[in-house]
């Protein structure tokens, strides 16, 4: 949003090859998932759900990253607060709420998974575990299987900076570098891994790593949206073009607590905080379209009661869905022959 | 004697160790500034500095293995899992190595390490933060294994884990943190690797068990008692690393029946070596076959909280089991 | 039918099914160029190509975890681990995620993965060439665990594994690879997942177990039987998860002497669960306590010929215990 | 051997602060390993033992590591090709051959393990495994033993490129980093995993991964001792300086199987080992002593039978020596307690 493109008759986005309507969706998906997100911190504080784990502030990179993908043939890992990736690939508030609740309907897990842990086979999430990283290998395991088949399809695989510590990344990193799959790794660095901060857990740049690999890192600023599009849409060509996998870091920051468990104040200044929300993308982004008269007050309030009916519709039905009915709540853990599946 | 959470014998016992010996030390993620996650070790960083309660990289195979090769050359590192479900990628650090160093070297090195691991349900932790992955690492040789159901039981096992000479993994229950209280002396004591408790007395049935299950068991037996005269004797295994087999086949001698009780699901559990062992042993002194109330065997509890409670435990489900034990 | 080694046997299921299915492919340390260090994949990348019989880095967690994501995307991934020994580090991937993934989607994916494992000792392996980790992932609900003990069961069940919807490890044994030959069909056929196998019928005593110790078994039931007319009823378990529980217990009626075999050691071993199976259901049936023969509780077995005889089983012990069980 | 000092009065050696007995030394301590690892070799084909493992070629650049430690204080996690390092370290031949006919009185693991299986208390070799790598972590936690206590000591960690791609290895990295711990990861490079080449190991450069660590990553000639020498005292120094930990990769080449057990000529032509085995450095390190006066045809005859009589003797005592007895096969699982060790 800072710099503006040379050519005055080009817009950035244009540039990018974006559309006006592209980065308008791109607005509305990033508001999209900053409101539920704030309504799942509300219900958690009204006690009507147990848990709620944010991503706020790094939605838009989140946006930008699902934009620059095939959303008809890629493959998505994403991690627990990818609230704006999951929206912009497909998925529903409906979905995400019935999960937050826990309900038998939530297409994630059927309400047996924490909110957060995203799977929906249609739309080719694939179903994500709380061990951190473990989807590393399995991405590379998705794009080895593109490459066997001969498909053109990428796969994306997101996860924390913390995360980026264990055995799996270096392990699925390095797989994927010597067969130059069509994998792209990113990682969200939002500065802390729970309690604790960046200095405590490398003491390198993870964009760095790739140079052992043999790829390419490239570390981007996540409240820069377009500019994330643009890192992207490069490693995603790259892909396609058997060039190999990409490590993107998306510099960012966690402006919550780490979930509705943790109490940040013990571990981090409010200042600190509030120096980093001070450099949310999302009105950032907003002024940009307003910049080029795509946007504009009234659109905005359209765009907000719009959300807000959205949600609140999301919430309700959510809450008023049935929980998994308990008689199966010890099913498939294997294939279900048909005969076991008449015995019902 | 002060009555104590489970949780605050737990953070006492490594706060004691800690004062009385410079090369016991905790690491672990966010067991520093924040204290832990649960809250285990808040203080110790402020008391011992940044390197004797140490944040460590999200990175369980490194916490394990830098432990190991601390205790290796002396140290008496406590590595904190933050869940038991995560300590899966130390797998290999803590069955590979810290389970066979003294072994494979001829007792020429050693491997004092303390494992913490909270284990179990029923805190809506869904199915990767509920998990018991006891029978994963039983049976495992070199390893010594404890999960405390008591405060003071927790106190006194930590302390034995800090100070034994080999690898102990210690199972700490989340739903006994703050649900279990008792009285803890203060100070130094130690409650015996390997050793196993009588918390009841009883003449008709036995339970065996270890860890959360046993304070239902212990309801139950209560109401049992009042209800239908029906008296039962609890063992509380305390150790399932090495078993107290003598404990095992004393207590299934005085009633003959047996109800084994974990939470860890029932299939390749402790229970089944519990049961084996009786049924190598004491085959002779059985009046009923040997039962196990356990979790399902299926991969972890769900989150939503009819399942949830559906998949735990609990004092009815105890009752009835015992109750049909006994009218066996 | 020709008869084929234990290990040509397993060559043959892999071959037949990359014939029969593109999406069937090998990935592991060695298993390409090299054919595998044992040469159990010998050939197949001549035949298939370098990627269907992929030589990875050496690393096991992305072995398993990289199968695991093609198995998900509808790939039939056979991934090898060099030794069983060696998959300790794939734990996390094996037991939070190809175990869970079913679950955890509410059956909207899947994970149909096989990892084979080559277990067992008696080749001068050492401790960490050797091992049996069976009693590590029995247990874990989600997964199949199969261990063939004949060149027939071999290529059947490795048939079976690789068409299963969800993940199974198959533990084949090391010394079986060519002191096993026996008759194996050509072409198609199936043992199915979950069935155990009457090997021997008898009405002296039982003996169940599975993979190389029963042709232990089989060897001094023989002798017993000239020598002493006593006769061996033995039971393959060949799946040992899950379970054929009416196959144990019918075994077990058989008799109402039961001796449980396994070369993993005996503490919390698959023999625990299959006793405590025993001692739950059938306990009347039975005329003796029921014995376990087993690896002994030690870290592994050492490398030296005196020690890894002393550790291992063989006719001379299997003989002895059944002999005794028989006089019972 | 290549350059030369440009300071004519000053030899190589002596500019990197090595005495000529210390060169003198190095070079018999190469010679030693490669004729104890000779003798392995033909022991296993005569069928007197089962096993051998090989680490020929290799041995004048662990030499020559060696002898830039702190052979009084630091400790050592060498890997199983480390013959040249853990003689140069204290370990004696006859140790070595009883661990190789597994017997009783082997200091590494009384006949327990297999050959290549190094440990020694008394000596700071600490006791390894076969599974690769998991010695890396154990040398990050001495090496925070050693800052957490004060001690000027250095841990040295070894292992192959093969077993660089483990989790342990980033994991282990990584945290040293953190904390700049006193260690120095050795990646010994023969360009070979088994029969799987570098080019299907990675895409990277080993050493390029300490960039992504912050720390110092270093490529070296392998059959340059001196230059190998030059590299690890600088390293050690870092490391007692508080700077941290260094990642050298000695780049070598295995000439032999991976094991007696591999036939290598399956995945390699035999030029390709002949090209290698001409750039053996024994015999180049043997001639930069000749050149300086330090060696001769007679002192070269006179090591020969020397270590001819060192190895005949060890191997005769090995043969001879018995096994740990079967009674005490189950021993040490766990410490005895006095009261066990009495009842035997
Ligand atoms: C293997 C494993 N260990 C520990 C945890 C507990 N845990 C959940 S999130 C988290 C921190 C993750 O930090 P980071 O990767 O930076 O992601 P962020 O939460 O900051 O987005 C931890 C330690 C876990 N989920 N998995
Ligand atoms: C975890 C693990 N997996 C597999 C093996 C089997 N194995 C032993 S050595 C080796 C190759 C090691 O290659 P590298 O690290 O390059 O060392 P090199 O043998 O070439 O010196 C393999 C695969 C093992 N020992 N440990
Ligand atoms: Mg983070
Ligand atoms: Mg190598």
């Amino acid at each position: 949003m800072t710099r503006k493109g040379s050519v005055q008759q080009q817009t950035r986005h244009a540039l990018l090859g974006l559309s006006d309507e592209d980065v308008v969706q791109m607005y509305e998906t990033m508001m999209l998932a900053r409101r539920y997100d704030e309504r799942g911190q509300l219900l958690q504080r009204a006690g009507k759900v147990n848990f709620h784990i944010s991503g706020i502030t790094q939605e838009p990179s989140q946006v930008a990253m699902a934009f620059a993908m095939d959303r008809e043939k890629d493959y998505f890992l994403p991690y627990y607060r990818d609230y704006g990736f999951v929206l912009a690939v497909g998925m529903t508030v409906k979905e995400l709420m019935l999960s937050l609740f826990a309900k038998g309907e939530d297409p994630n897990s059927a309400g047996r998974q924490m909110p957060g842990h995203f799977g929906h086979k249609r739309l080719r999430i694939v179903t994500g575990s709380s061990p951190v990283t473990t989807q590393v290998p399995h991405a590379v395991g998705i794009a080895l299987a593109a490459k066997m088949r001969g498909d053109r399809s990428v796969s994306l695989v997101s996860f924390g900076e913390g995360s980026s510590n264990q055995g799996d990344f270096h392990e699925g990193c390095n797989f994927a570098g010597v067969h130059k799959l069509p994998v792209i790794f990113v990682c969200q660095n939002n500065g802390y891994a729970i309690s604790v901060p960046m200095s405590k857990q490398t003491a390198g740049r993870i964009s760095d790593r790739a140079i052992g690999y043999g790829f390419p890192g490239v570390r981007v600023d996540g409240n820069d949206p377009l500019e994330v599009y643009r890192v992207f849409k490069e490693a995603h060509t790259r892909a396609l073009n058997g060039e190999g996998p990409t490590l993107v870091e998306v510099m960012t920051y966690r402006v919550t607590p780490h979930s509705t468990s943790d109490n940040d104040l013990a571990y981090r200044t409010k200042e600190e905080v509030e120096e980093h929300k001070a450099k949310d993308a999302v009105p950032a982004f907003r002024a940009y379209l307003t910049e080029h008269g795509l946007w504009s007050d009234e659109r905005e309030q359209e765009l907000q009661s719009r959300l807000r009916e959205i949600i609140d519709e999301a919430t309700t039905y959510a809450e008023r869905a049935p929980f998994q009915p308990v008689e199966d709540a010890f099913r498939y853990v294997y294939a279900e022959s048909s005969a076991q599946r008449e015995g019902r | 004697m002060p009555v104590m959470e489970y949780i605050e014998a737990i953070r006492t016992a490594m706060k004691e160790e800690m004062e009385r010996d410079d090369s016991v030390f905790v690491l672990g993620e966010d067991v520093g500034l924040k204290g832990g996650v649960f809250g285990t070790t808040k203080g110790l960083q402020q008391q011992f500095g940044e390197y004797r309660a140490l944040d460590t990289p999200l990175a369980e195979s490194a916490i394990a293995g830098v432990a190991i090769g601390a205790a290796m050359v002396g140290l008496k590192p406590i590595a904190e899992m933050q869940y038991s479900d995560f300590m899966f990628p130390a797998t290999n650090q803590i069955i590979s190595e810290a389970a066979k160093i003294r072994y494979r070297s001829n007792n020429d090195w050693s491997c004092p390490v303390v494992i913490r691991a909270p284990i179990g349900g029923g805190v809506f932790g869904g199915l990767y933060h509920s998990q018991c992955p006891e029978s994963v690492f039983f049976g495992t040789p070199g390893l010594k294994i404890v999960a405390p159901a008591t405060a003071y039981d927790a106190k006194g096992l930590l302390i034995s884990a800090i100070r034994d000479p080999d690898p102990v993994i210690y199972f700490e229950n989340k739903k006994c943190y703050r649900f279990v209280s008792d009285e803890v002396p203060e100070g130094d004591y130690a409650v015996p690797i390997g050793k196993a408790n009588v918390m009841r007395e009883g003449r008709d049935i036995t339970v065996i068990g270890y860890s959360l299950p046993l304070h239902f068991a212990m309801q139950a037996a209560e109401e049992l008692s009042q209800e239908e005269g029906i008296e039962a004797h609890i063992l509380d295994l305390r150790t399932i690393q090495p078993l107290d087999r003598e404990a095992i086949l004393e207590a299934t001698a005085k009633t003959g029946k047996v109800l084994i009780v974990h939470e860890d699901n029932k299939t390749g559990g402790v229970g089944a070596e519990v049961s084996a062992i009786i049924a190598e042993e004491l085959l002779y002194e059985l009046d009923a076959p040997i039962r196990r109330l356990c979790g399902p065997d299926v991969p972890a509890m769900p989150i939503n909280p009819p399942g949830e409670k559906h998949y735990m435990l609990n004092k009815d489900k105890l009752k009835a089991a015992m109750l049909e034990l006994a009218r066996y």
